[in-house]
Parts: structure tokens; C-alpha cells; sequence
């Protein structure tokens, strides 16, 4: 939306951003409020109680405690309808929908890498369709960044070493700003790029037309092989390493008689860290591929695993707020430590 | 005019019982009572501070207006430990209050 | 009448000529005066590098200087403002110059600490002098790790060490001010006959005492991982960088309000004087600084909201947030409720009174924009938020600040300043503040981040608006150093008490003598008590 | 608000009994000594939240990372630990001592008391330099070529079997040195997290001994003074000031023992 060429409000291109706008305008309704009632009474009284002689003085008035607690109460009040509506709008904001697709996004000084799991890549631009829940899993490779929508209204910190994600559901086909909002050096105001959003058909043409080096499960099925993770990890369960067969979503014990959820941050963790969490009855034997692997590469492996469980639907997210799970070094705090 | 004079025997009174109460930390680390071993050097540890805040800092001669800093100090201390715990404690935090869904 | 007046013969300015009696001075009002001329050179030097920023945004590509340049003017920017001019300001100048008389002592607690934090400062600012002189910081004030302790290839230590060490003067600065508060008030001076603005410096210095440490700690651990390799918050050797946040915040969330109250302290003390009218509820008005000063301290990760805190963690900070808007809603209405029946004169320092009210009431009011969980995921990094705390801190710290030199400048002087200039120059602060900012909450909600060297096109217009916006604004913060040398020398005698305010400094005489009062005063009047006030001027004159 | 404070000019009271120590704008020595004691203890304030930042980490990592810093905290010896713990609170009580002294007016007894205190302190610091050089060998100084072996003498204390093996047994020697208690951490993660202990260790524990050293350093010119018999029992503040500064610093000491000396040692 724009005045006079001036624009003066960012596009509404996903189904957050009426909640988020519609938030934003009773916010500034009730703080317009506040803001004139303030500025009106204070410049009234100046004009109405202007001093008109020497020596005059204000009227003597202590105070007034039922106005006071009335001027109290009321901001609270208000305050607290603020917080509910901004709460439960973020949390919207922060539950993708199980059925939401999938994207990796990698931040790096200073570009963003996309990877779907069809296998595109993509750098500083990204492909999605229009109408479709659509997850973004986000890592870094050096420092903080912060992978920004703003016609999505959403953003979330890359942090190295950890997964965040977030997630929309784009619903105007367009192309719109992607932003890196955290301050990750010289070329920070250089780490943007474009979303653009597709109509669900023409995406799919779009998906037919790259992807040559297969899906990103396909990629990932290449590193198996190429990383030797076959020559351990033998599908009948005969190897040195477990079978991986369908054990995402599955709850496996550990060694130190624990067990754990397998899910992305449990992957990753398994496959740069090995040692972190000993499979029940296996030695810890598996080398640790730390620094040995790129991020995309990583997500890649990650992504073959899970397609080796076709029946965990859901994939088991590693989502900031459930697990902290850092990737490299998991927190491992043992079983009598934990409260 | 020269603030509280305590007896000698009180200050070697604290000191042994500091002497003995770290030779107790020392002791209680070896025995195994899981979770329990930090919490019990811990509550030695505050034990033992007490001891030297109030009687070798005189804490207990001062007037309210000291004990009320100490107690500032302390309560701070706690928002910051407590509050930034709030955040990593609650990483695996998942039900939520359902009016919010 | 006025031509009576005379500059009294003994005073504290013509105690001593030499640089040393100036120097290793103890009187609370010569520190207050070398802090004053420091700190207006670290303002300008910060604004001229606010001024870089500004030429830079003028055009959409990067073209007046290097990203990295940029990059350091505005960490610079960020550093000198907060650290070395706005966090000092009213507390070391006014807050020093003022609190013993107006509590009635002949001095602060410890005169000679107040000495040293006063050197503590020059010395850490002369760490961050030199570490922009020798290439400077690209860091940005907040000091991020990774990125401060491996990213990096700036000088970063110098400057942290520079916060460092301007953390203990401010330390020193919060101890001698309770203390004095606590011990040196003349007889008769109870907590509630106590000026609204000495209340909120004593929470502001709680706020100084509890939060700084955790700052300089914080700048210990960057610097051991930065220098020596040690691994504490390193993602790549196990450590957590949004810890690094949580301890950063823990202090410079509450070191706003170390920015903040003493302003509101200011903005209490004018509006009484100029509508000659007792504080409507004193009491709500002395108490809610101490809850703004308590309540600072739990909201912090407020600015972690997508830094990768818990959700249920943000959800108890937002909450939370909010708890400090309540004693800012008190203050802000009180203040209006007091100039209802006042006796209103519009003299300079109360046209800063009145910017305030409005620039200090946006800024507080978008900081519930931000508080707000789902909003603040958009605006987050955006010029929204940089239009935010300019509000607040240009808007509303530094107008309370100005405000309160301007009042106070006769008593700091004896003589007055040119009463029409120094309109000028509110009104052209005024205007240009809001042509500087205003646009920038709208090219925030837009989407543009923070610290950006270049920006898409269709931002333009609204930064160039801001950028000449910035141009009156600079011009009309040059006009008061100006007129203020000028009255130095030019300037009418002021007497002891222009305003007919009622405070007890204004019962010395103008400038005052060293050790303030010839006796020691006894109070038995309640605070703001203009019935009194006008029966002794009728007295004095 | 009451009236009971008509103190007559208090100022010109002051003048009659004037203790050569009374700055100008204090109107008792009372008054003087009370805002200096409080200013002390604001002063403390400021140095527990100063020491919390770092308390925070400890105990972030400690619940992240607890096997490696239980492991790390077994490479300490205990014995230095518990030694230097004792000195400390043995100089607590001499520097008790001390203000008890200059407050009943023995001068040389305060001035033993603080020298010895003085020593004790030294003593602290002395074994301190045994174990920073002892990591230094051991290559336990973060940064500088770290290095974290399993072999140290925990590992001599470990019982128990060595982890049960099933599946193929391909035992490699790096289990067979696997401590008494299964460790989820690889060698290389301890390698790095154990570092994050002896960065914490260094950070703490050098902060203390930097309060020390300035401690003695204050005691010295303090010790100084009371020889030069400039205090007496109406006023030994400083006396009592530096008592404070050292307790407090002896209170961080109880502290960090048992957390960075006893992490896990059953
Ligand atoms: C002096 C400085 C100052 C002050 C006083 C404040 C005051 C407040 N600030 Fe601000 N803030 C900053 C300086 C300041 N801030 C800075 C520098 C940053 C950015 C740091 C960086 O990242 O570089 C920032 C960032 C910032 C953020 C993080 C934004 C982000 O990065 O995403 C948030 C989020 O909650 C926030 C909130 C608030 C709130 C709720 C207040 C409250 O205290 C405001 C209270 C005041 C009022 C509410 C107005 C008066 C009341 C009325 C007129 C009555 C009506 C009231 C009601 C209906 C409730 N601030
Ligand atoms: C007290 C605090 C304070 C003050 C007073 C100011 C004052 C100003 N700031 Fe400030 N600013 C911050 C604190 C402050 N700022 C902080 C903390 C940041 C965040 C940094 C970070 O991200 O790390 C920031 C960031 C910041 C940005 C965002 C940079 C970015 O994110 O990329 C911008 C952009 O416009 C800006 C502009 C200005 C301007 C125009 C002024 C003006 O008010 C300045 C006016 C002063 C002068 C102009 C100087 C005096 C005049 C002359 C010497 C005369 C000659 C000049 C002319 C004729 C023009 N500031
Ligand atoms: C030298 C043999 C070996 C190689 C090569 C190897 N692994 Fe493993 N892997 C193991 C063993 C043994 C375990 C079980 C013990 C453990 O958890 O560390 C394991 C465990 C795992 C697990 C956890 C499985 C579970 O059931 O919890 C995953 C995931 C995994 N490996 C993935 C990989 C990937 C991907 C590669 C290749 C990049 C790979 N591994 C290469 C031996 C190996
Ligand atoms: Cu990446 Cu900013
Ligand atoms: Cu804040």
C-alpha cells in the first residue's frame, strides 16, 4: 500500500499477516488513544490554566487515590488484552502443521542456501507454492543470521549448531523481500534475496525444471553410500551399526539406560557426534563425522534417513522450543541430573 | 561508639565449625546420594557463608538497612539465575495452556 | 529590580582558578561540571557519527562509505551514546550537581570516590577513543557473540574494556548516591518530603549498583573467549551464544531505565516548578520509579523473542514486559492530572517538559508494539525498534536532559541564557527529532532491518525524509552550546531562584558556594510548597 | 512526617569534639562510619552480582555438559582444594581478629593480626600457583594447545566393569579406558567440553585470586596505617572495611570448593 509512491505498508502475502496486521492496528488504536488523550488534556490545560499574574500559584490538590488506582488498573487491563492477543498469535506462529512441506535454509556470510526435498538448491532465492503450510528448518554455518519474511511477517534466528525453524503459508503469488535481520558483519545489508510465491501448478513446473541431481533423499541415499555409512549401517540389521530402517519416530535405548526419541536433532546429533548417545548393545564404534560434513550435505544424509521410515509421517521435528537440541554437542545431562 | 566488640571465643567458636563444616563438604562428596550431592554441598556452602556474614562481618550488629542490602544482593542474583533458567528448563516445555491453541 | 542582582562575590566556580584546584577537586558541583563538558563532547562525537549514518542512508546503495565503515559508525554510535553519553548524563551532571543540595548536605557520601569514577570515566573512555581512532568496532553495541568473539576482526577488546571500566564509574556513581540519600539528609528531610527527582535517582542508582556488574562480567567472559581462546559461549566448542544475550540483557534492559528515570525525575521537577503546582500523588510518582526500577529486571529476553529462546520462556518475558508499563502509565498521567489548575508559564525549560510528555509517551507506548509477542517477531531487527528507542532516548531521555540544563543552568552559572534562542532551538529539536523518526516507524513496519549499509529502492523516500529530518535536529542541538557559552560571559543574573521553584537548591545562592549552605538547613515544609515560595521571594526582592 | 528531628545547628555541634578523622561534610563520626559501612556492603552488592554472571554459566553448563565437568573436576586434587579452603578461613578469623583489635585499641596486635592474615592470604595464593602450573603441564589451559587425556588419576579410582559389549565385538582400546561410570561423551566431545569446565575454572578462580591480590594489596597500606597508630576505637573504619572486603572474598572461596573441586566424586 502506498501514498503518493510513498509506500507506507508492507504486502499481506501469507495467512499470518492479517493476524499479525490486525493485531498491529488494535495496538495502535488503543496507543493512539493513550498518546492523544495525553497530548489533548496536557495542551488544554496549558491553555486553559496559563499562568495570568505574578506570585499566582496552582491550586493545592494532593491527589485523588481512586483516580489513581483507576489510571493503574485500566493500563493493565489493557496491557494483559495485549499480551493474550500477541501470545496467542505467536503461538500460531511457532506450531507448523504436521503436514506442512519441508525446506532446509542454511545461513552463511552472506547468502542464503535453500534446499527442498526434491533436491533444488538454491541460493538467495526461494521457490514455493502458493496455499501450501511450508516449514523452514534453519541452520548457520558461522555466525547468527535471521531468516526474514516481512511480507510473511515472520522471522528466526540461524544459530550454528542448533536447528530453529518457522513456519507460513504463503497465499498471494508474488515475489517478495528475503531479509537477513541479525547483524553477522560486513556484508549483512547484502544477504537478501527473494521469495517468490507460485501458483501450486506452476511450482510444480518449476520443480520439473531443476532438480538434476535428484531429490534431496536421493542426494543424501548418494552420500550414504559415498560416506561408507552402508558398510555399517546394513538394512538387515547385521552390521556393526544399527539398522536404520524405519526408526524414525521410534524411541531407541541407549546405553547408559536412557532412552530417546528419534527425531532430526537426534539424527544430526548421532551423525556429527556419534558418541553422544551409544545405542543399547552396539560399541562406539561409529566414527564422528564433526567437520567432516557440510550442513547441506548433512541435511541431506538426514533427509535419506528419514525416507527410510516411509511410515513416520510426522518428521519429528527438532524444533527449538521442544529440544535443545544443539546439533554438535547435545547437553547431555545423565539420568540423575535431570529433574 | 565503637560498634559491637564480640568475644574472641565466639570468632574461634565459627571458625572450628567452619573447619568442621568443610571437612563435612569434603566427606559428603565422596558418599554417593545422586542429585542430592550438589544440593547438600550447596546448602553447606550457604550454610558456611552465613556463618561468616553474620558473626565474622557482623552482619548481625548492623542495622536493617545493611541486612536489607544483603538481602537486595541476594534476590537479585536470583531473578538472574532463576528467569534465564526459566528459558533452558523449558526447552522441552510442550503443552501449553490451552486457551491458546 | 532585575539589575540589583548581583554575581555573589564567593562561589564555587572562583574557589581556586588553577587547573589543579579543578582537578583533584572534591566538590560535588566542579565533578559535575568536568562531567558535563565531557560527556557533550562524547554527544557530539556520537552524533556525528549518527550523522554518518544518516549521509550513508540518504541513497539507497552504499555509496558514501564502506560497508564496513557503516558498519563501525553505527556500533560507535551505539557504543558512545549509550555507555559514554546517555547513561552518565543526567546522574553525573545534574544528579551530581544537585542531589546534596536538594537533600541538604554539604556534599555526596564519599567525595572523593565521586572524584575517582569521575577519572574511571576518562580513562574508559579514552580505551574506546582509541579503539575507534585505531580502526574502531563493527560489532554493534550489543556485542553478539559469535560473531564479537570469532567474527570479527576489529578492536574488539579495547572497547569492552572501555565499557568496562565506564561500568565502575557508573557503579561508584549509584554507591555515593544511595549511600548519600540513605545518610546525608538534613534534618527535618524525610523519604517523602524528598524531591521527586532525588526518588528517582536513588532508583536509578539500585538499578546501577545491581545491573552493571553483571555487565562487566559478561565483558570479562567475551574477552577471555576472544583473547585467550577460552570457550564460553562458542557454538563450535560446546558453548551457548544466546547466553551471551541473556547476561547482556540482564544488564542493558535495565540500564534503559538508568537512561530513562533520572529524566523522569527531571520531567517531575519541571513540571511542578512551571504550573507552580504540588506533584499530584506525590507518593504513586516517588514509588513508581523504585517499580520501574524492580520491575526492569525481569523483563530482559524481551529481546530474545526469535533469538531462539523457548516459547514458553518468551511468553513469561512478554508478560512480564508489560509490568513496566503500569508505573510508566502512572507517571505519565500523573503528570498531566498536576497541571490541571496549575499556574502555567511556557518558560524553555518547560516547552522541553511538554516534548517530553509526547516524545517519551510514543517511545514507551511502540515498546508495548515490541512487548507484544506476535507483532515483535515482525518488527524485531527493524527500523521499528530503532525508531522505538530513539524516541525514547533522544525524545524523551535527552529533551528531560536539556530540559533539566536549561533550568538548572542559572543555579549551575548565575546568569541566564537567551530566553528566545533557546526556544528556537527546542522547537527545531522538536521537529526535527519527529521528521527524523517518525519515518522510521514506518519503514520499519515496512520490513527494513536495522543495520543495513544499503536498502531495496522503494525505501528511499522515507529515509531521505528521515535524513534531512536529522539535518534541523543536528543544527538545532549546535544552537544551545552556543547560546550557553554565550550567557557564560553576556548573560543576565539570574539570582537564587528565577523560576520561583521550590526546592531546596534553591535556597543557596546562584552559583552556589562550596559547601553549598551556610548552616545546615532544617526542613519543615513538605515538598513543593509554592505558598512558601512566594512569600519569600516577595522577601527577597 | 514527625518533628523530633530539631537537632539545635548541628554543624556548629560538631566543632567541639572534632576527631581528626571527621571529613568536613559529615556532622558526626557516627554518621561517617555508618556510610561507610553501608557503602561497603553496597559495594558487596554490586561484587555478588558480579560473581553471579559467571555462577549462571557454571551452572548452564555443569547441567549440559555435567559428565565432562565431572570428569574435569576429577582431575583436581582435592587436597590443595580443601587445603586452600581451611587458609582462607583461618585468614577469615585472623582478619576478624584484626578489627576486633583496632577496635578495643590494641595497636599492635591489629597490625599482627593483619600481617599474619596477610600471610595466610599468600599462602592461598602460593598453592594456587602449584595448581595453575600443574595444568599448565597437563595441557588443561583452554586455548593453549588443550588437551584433554582420559588417562589422569580418576581413572585409577574408577570401579566397576568396563561397559557390557553385545553385537559384534570389534573392542577397541579407547573403551577399555572407559572411567567407572558409562560416560555418554566421545573423547572429542570431552575433549571440547571439558574445556568449557577449565575456561569457567580459569575465569572463576583467577577473578578470585585477583580480588586476593587486591586484598593484600589494601591490607598492606591498611596494616601501614595501624602501625602509624591512625586508628583508635573510635575510629578503625578502614580497619573494618578491608575485614569486610576479605570475608567476602572468602564467602566466593566456599564457593567455588565444592563446586569446581566436588563436581561428582563418588
Ligand atoms: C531509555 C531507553 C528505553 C526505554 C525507557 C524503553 C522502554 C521500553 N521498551 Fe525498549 N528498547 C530500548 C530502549 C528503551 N526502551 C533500546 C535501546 C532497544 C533496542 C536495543 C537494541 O536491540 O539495540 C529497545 C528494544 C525494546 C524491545 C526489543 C525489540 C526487539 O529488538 O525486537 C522491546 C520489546 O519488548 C522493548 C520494550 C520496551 C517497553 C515495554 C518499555 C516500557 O518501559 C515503556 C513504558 C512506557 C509507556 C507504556 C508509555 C507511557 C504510558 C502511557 C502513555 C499510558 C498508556 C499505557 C498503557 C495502555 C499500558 N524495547
Ligand atoms: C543516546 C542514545 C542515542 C542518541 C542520542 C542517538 C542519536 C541519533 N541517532 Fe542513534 N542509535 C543509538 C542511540 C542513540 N542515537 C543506538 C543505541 C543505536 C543502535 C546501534 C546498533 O545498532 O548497534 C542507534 C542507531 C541508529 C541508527 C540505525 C543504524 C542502523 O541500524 O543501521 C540510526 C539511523 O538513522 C541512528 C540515527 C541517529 C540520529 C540521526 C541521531 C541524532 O539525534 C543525532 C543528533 C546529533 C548530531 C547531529 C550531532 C551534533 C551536531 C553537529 C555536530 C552539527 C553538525 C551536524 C549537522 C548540520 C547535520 N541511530
Ligand atoms: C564404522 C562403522 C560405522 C560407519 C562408517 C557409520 N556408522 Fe552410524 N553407527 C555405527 C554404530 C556402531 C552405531 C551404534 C552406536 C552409536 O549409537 O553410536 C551407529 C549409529 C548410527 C545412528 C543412530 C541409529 C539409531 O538407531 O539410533 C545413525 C543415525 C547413524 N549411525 C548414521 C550414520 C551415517 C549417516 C553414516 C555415514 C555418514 C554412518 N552412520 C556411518 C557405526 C557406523
Ligand atoms: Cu546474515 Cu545478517
Ligand atoms: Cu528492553
Amino acid at each position: 500500500m502506498s501514498i503518493f509512491g510513498i509506500p507506507i505498508f508492507p504486502d499481506q502475502a501469507s495467512t499470518f499477516a492479517k493476524d499479525v496486521d490486525a493485531l498491529y492496528f488494535f495496538i495502535l488504536a488503543v496507543c493512539a488513544f493513550f498518546a492523544l488523550a495525553v497530548a489533548v488534556s496536557v495542551i488544554y490545560f496549558g491553555i486553559r490554566y496559563h499562568k495570568t499574574h505574578d506570585g499566582e500559584i496552582g491550586a493545592r490538590i494532593e491527589g485523588n487515590l481512586p483516580l489513581e488506582l483507576l489510571w493503574s488498573v485500566i493500563p493493565t487491563v489493557i496491557a494483559m488484552v495485549m499480551f493474550g492477543w500477541g501470545a496467542s498469535v505467536f503461538y500460531h506462529l511457532r506450531r507448523p502443521p504436521d503436514e506442512a512441506m519441508h525446506i532446509y535454509a542454511v545461513g552463511k556470510q552472506w547468502m542464503w542456501k535453500f534446499q527442498h526435498l526434491e533436491g533444488q538448491r538454491e541460493i538467495n532465492e526461494l521457490h514455493i507454492p502458493a496455499g501450501r503450510p511450508i516449514k523452514i528448518t534453519i541452520s548457520s554455518e558461522d555466525v547468527l543470521h535471521s531468516l526474514y519474511f516481512p511480507s510473511f511477517r515472520t522471522k528466526m534466528d540461524a544459530i550454528p549448531g542448533r536447528y530453529t525453524e518457522l513456519w507460513f503459508e504463503a497465499n498471494t503469488p508474488g515475489t517478495y523481500h528475503i531479509f537477513c535481520t541479525e547483524y553477522c558483519g560486513t556484508n549483512h545489508a547484502g544477504m537478501i534475496g527473494s521469495v517468490i510465491v507460485l501458483e501450486p501448478s506452476q511450482y510444480q513446473a518449476w520443480l520439473q525444471g531443476g532438480g538434476l541431481e535428484g531429490t534431496l533423499a536421493q542426494r543424501g541415499a548418494k552420500l550414504f553410500n559415498d560416506q561408507a555409512c552402508v558398510t555399517c549401517h546394513l538394512d538387515t540389521g547385521q552390521g556393526r551399526g544399527p539398522s536404520l530402517k524405519d526408526i524414525v519416530g521410534t524411541t531407541v535405548a541407549l546405553q547408559d539406560g536412557s532412552s530417546v526419541v528419534v527425531d532430526e536433532g537426534y539424527l544430526r546429533e548421532s551423525i556429527l557426534n556419534s558418541q553422544a548417545k551409544i545405542v543399547k548393545g552396539f560399541q562406539p564404534l561409529m566414527p564422528t563425522f564433526q567437520g567432516l560434513i557440510s550442513e547441506e550435505n548433512l541435511v541431506a544424509l538426514i533427509e535419506h534417513v528419514k525416507s527410510m521410515s516411509p511410515k513416520a509421517t510426522t518428521a519429528a521435528p527438532a524444533e527449538t522450543s521442544r529440544t535443545p537440541s544443539r546439533g554438535a554437542l547435545q547437553p547431555t545431562a545423565p539420568a540423575g541430573e535431570k529433574k | 561508639m565503637s560498634g559491637h566488640v564480640s568475644p574472641v571465643s565466639l570468632y574461634v567458636t565459627i571458625f572450628l565449625s567452619l573447619m568442621v563444616l568443610t571437612a563435612v563438604t569434603v566427606f559428603a562428596a565422596f558418599v554417593d546420594l545422586g542429585p542430592f550431592n550438589f544440593f547438600v554441598a550447596l546448602v553447606i556452602a550457604c550454610f558456611k557463608a552465613s556463618l561468616v556474614i553474620w558473626f565474622f562481618m557482623h552482619l548481625k550488629y548492623q542495622s536493617a538497612l545493611t541486612k536489607l542490602t544483603v538481602a537486595t544482593g541476594l534476590f537479585f542474583l536470583m531473578i538472574l539465575l532463576t528467569l534465564t533458567m526459566v528459558d533452558y528448563s523449558s526447552k522441552g516445555f510442550t503443552p501449553m495452556p490451552s486457551i491458546l491453541q | 529590580m532585575l539589575d540589583k542582582l548581583k554575581i555573589p562575590e564567593h562561589h564555587y566556580l572562583n574557589n581556586g582558578h588553577s587547573l589543579k584546584s579543578w582537578l583533584l577537586t572534591k566538590d560535588h558541583k566542579r565533578i559535575a561540571i568536568m562531567y558535563l563538558m565531557s560527556i557533550s563532547v562524547m554527544f557530539f562525537i556520537g552524533g556525528l557519527f549518527g550523522v554518518g549514518i544518516r549521509l550513508e542512508l540518504a541513497t539507497p546503495q552504499g555509496d558514501f562509505v564502506s560497508a564496513d565503515t557503516y558498519n563501525k559508525f553505527f556500533t560507535m554510535h551505539g557504543v558512545i551514546m549509550v555507555f559514554f553519553f546517555l547513561i552518565p548524563s543526567i546522574p553525573a551532571v545534574l544528579g551530581n550537581f544537585l542531589i546534596p543540595p536538594m537533600i541538604g548536605a554539604k556534599d555526596l557520601a564519599f567525595p572523593r570516590i565521586n572524584l575517582i569514577s569521575l577519572y574511571i570515566y576518562w580513562i574508559g573512555g579514552i580505551f574506546t577513543l582509541y579503539a575507534m581512532i585505531a580502526g574502531g568496532v563493527d560489532t554493534g553495541w550489543t556485542f553478539y557473540t559469535p560473531y564479537s568473539a570469532t567474527g570479527s576482526n576489529t578492536n574488539v577488546i579495547p572497547t569492552a574494556i572501555g565499557i568496562f571500566i565506564a561500568g565502575f564509574s557508573s557503579i561508584l556513581t549509584g554507591l555515593n548516591f544511595i549511600v548519600t540519600i540513605h545518610r546525608m539528609r538534613a534534618p527535618g528531610m524525610t523519604w517523602f518530603r524528598l524531591p521527586l527527582f532525588v526518588w528517582a535517582h536513588y532508583a536509578t542508582s539500585l538499578v546501577q549498583v545491581l545491573g552493571t556488574p553483571v555487565i562487566a562480567i559478561t565483558i570479562v567472559m567475551l574477552a577471555v573467549e576472544r583473547g585467550f581462546g577460552f570457550g564460553i559461549f562458542d557454538p563450535a566448542r560446546g558453548g551457548d551464544p544466546v547466553l551471551f544475550q541473556h547476561l547482556f540483557w540482564f544488564y542493558s534492559h535495565p540500564a534503559v531505565y538508568i537512561m530513562i528515570l533520572p529524566a523522569l525525575g527531571v520531567q517531575s521537577e519541571l513540571i511542578s516548578t512551571f504550573s507552580r503546582k504540588r506533584i499530584f500523588g506525590y507518593s504513586f510518582v516517588a514509588f513508581s520509579s523504585l517499580a520501574i526500577a524492580v520491575f526492569g529486571f525481569i523483563v530482559w529476553a524481551h529481546h530474545m523473542f526469535v533469538a531462539g529462546i523457548s516459547t514458553y520462556a518468551a511468553m513469561v518475558f512478554s508478560f512480564l514486559s508489560f509490568s513496566v508499563a503500569i508505573p510508566s502509565a502512572v507517571k505519565t498521567f500523573n503528570w498531566s492530572a498536576t497541571l490541571y489548575k496549575g499556574a502555567i508559564s511556557f518558560e524553555t525549560p518547560m516547552l522541553y517538559a511538554y516534548g517530553f510528555m509526547g516524545l517519551f509517551a510514543i517511545g514507551g507506548l511502540t515498546g508495548l508494539f515490541l512487548a507484544t509477542l506476535g507483532l515483535d517477531v515482525h518488527v524485531h531487527d527493524t527500523y521499528f525498534v530503532v525508531a522505538h528507542f530513539h524516541y525514547i532516548m533522544v525524545g524523551g531521555a535527552i529533551m528531560g536532559y536539556l530540559g533539566g540544563l536549561h533550568f538548572w543552568w542559572p543555579k549551575m552559572t548565575g546568569r541566564m541564557y537567551s530566553e528566545f534562542f533557546s526556544k528556537v532551538s527546542a522547537i527545531m529539536v522538536f521537529v526535527g527529532f519527529n521528521v527524523t523518526f517518525f519515518p522510521q516507524f514506518v519503514v520499519g513496519y515496512l520490513g527494513m532491518p536495522r543495520r543495513y549499509h544499503s536498502y531495496p529502492d522503494e525505501f528511499q523516500v522515507l529515509n531521505v525524509m528521515s535524513s534531512a529530518g536529522a539535518t534541523v535536529l543536528g543544527l538545532g542541538y549546535v544552537l544551545p552550546v552556543i547560546y550557553f557559552l554565550w550567557s557564560l560571559k553576556y548573560g543576565q543574573v539570574a539570582g537564587p531562584n528565577p523560576w520561583g521553584a521550590s526546592g531546596l537548591e534553591w535556597q543557596m545562592q546562584s552559583p552556589p558556594l562550596t559547601e553549598n549552605f551556610v548552616e545546615t538547613p532544617i526542613v519543615n515544609t513538605e515538598p513543593y510548597e509554592y505558598e512558601h515560595v512566594v512569600v519569600k521571594e516577595k522577601h527577597l526582592v | 512526617m514527625s518533628n523530633a528531628v530539631v537537632h539545635a545547628d548541628s554543624h556548629g555541634q560538631a566543632h567541639a569534639a572534632h576527631h581528626p578523622a571527621l571529613q568536613h561534610h559529615f556532622d558526626t563520626m557516627g554518621q561517617q562510619k555508618e556510610a561507610a559501612v553501608i557503602g561497603m556492603w553496597v559495594f558487596l552488592l554490586t561484587e555478588i552480582l558480579f560473581f553471579g554472571g559467571l555462577f549462571m554459566a557454571y551452572m548452564l553448563y555443569r547441567t549440559w555438559y555435567f559428565d565432562a565437568f565431572a570428569e574435569a573436576s576429577r582431575s583436581l586434587d582435592i587436597f590443595w582444594g580443601a587445603l586452600n579452603t581451611a587458609v582462607l578461613i583461618a585468614s577469615s578469623l585472623t582478619m576478624a581478629m584484626a578489627v576486633r583489635c583496632a577496635q578495643v585499641n590494641k595497636r599492635m596486635a591489629t597490625v599482627n593480626w593483619l600481617i599474619l592474615t596477610m600471610i595466610l592470604g599468600a599462602v592461598f595464593l602460593g598453592v594456587k600457583v602449584i595448581e595453575y602450573s600443574d595444568k599448565f603441564e597437563h595441557h588443561h589451559v583452554p586455548g593453549l594447545n588443550y588437551k584433554w587425556a582420559a588417562e589422569h588419576p580418576s581413572t585409577a579410582l574408577g570401579a566397576g566393569a568396563p561397559a557390557p559389549v553385545a553385537g559384534a565385538g570389534h573392542a577397541e582400546p579407547a573403551a577399555a579406558a572407559a572411567p567407572h561410570r558409562e560416560l555418554s561423551l566421545s573423547p572429542e566431545q570431552l575433549q571440547l567440553t571439558t574445556q568449557i569446565y577449565f575456561s569457567l575454572y580459569f575465569t572463576m578462580t583467577g577473578l578470585h585470586a585477583l580480588h586476593m591480590i587486591i586484598g593484600i594489596g589494601l591490607m598492606s597500606v591498611i596494616t601501614w596505617m595501624a602501625w602509624k597508630g591512625k586508628f583508635d576505637a573510635e575510629y578503625y573504619t578502614p580497619v573494618e572495611m578491608s575485614g569486610l572486603y576479605w570475608h567476602f572474598v572468602d564467602i566466593v572461596w566456599i564457593f567455588l570448593f565444592p563446586l569446581l573441586y566436588l563436581v561428582e566424586r563418588p
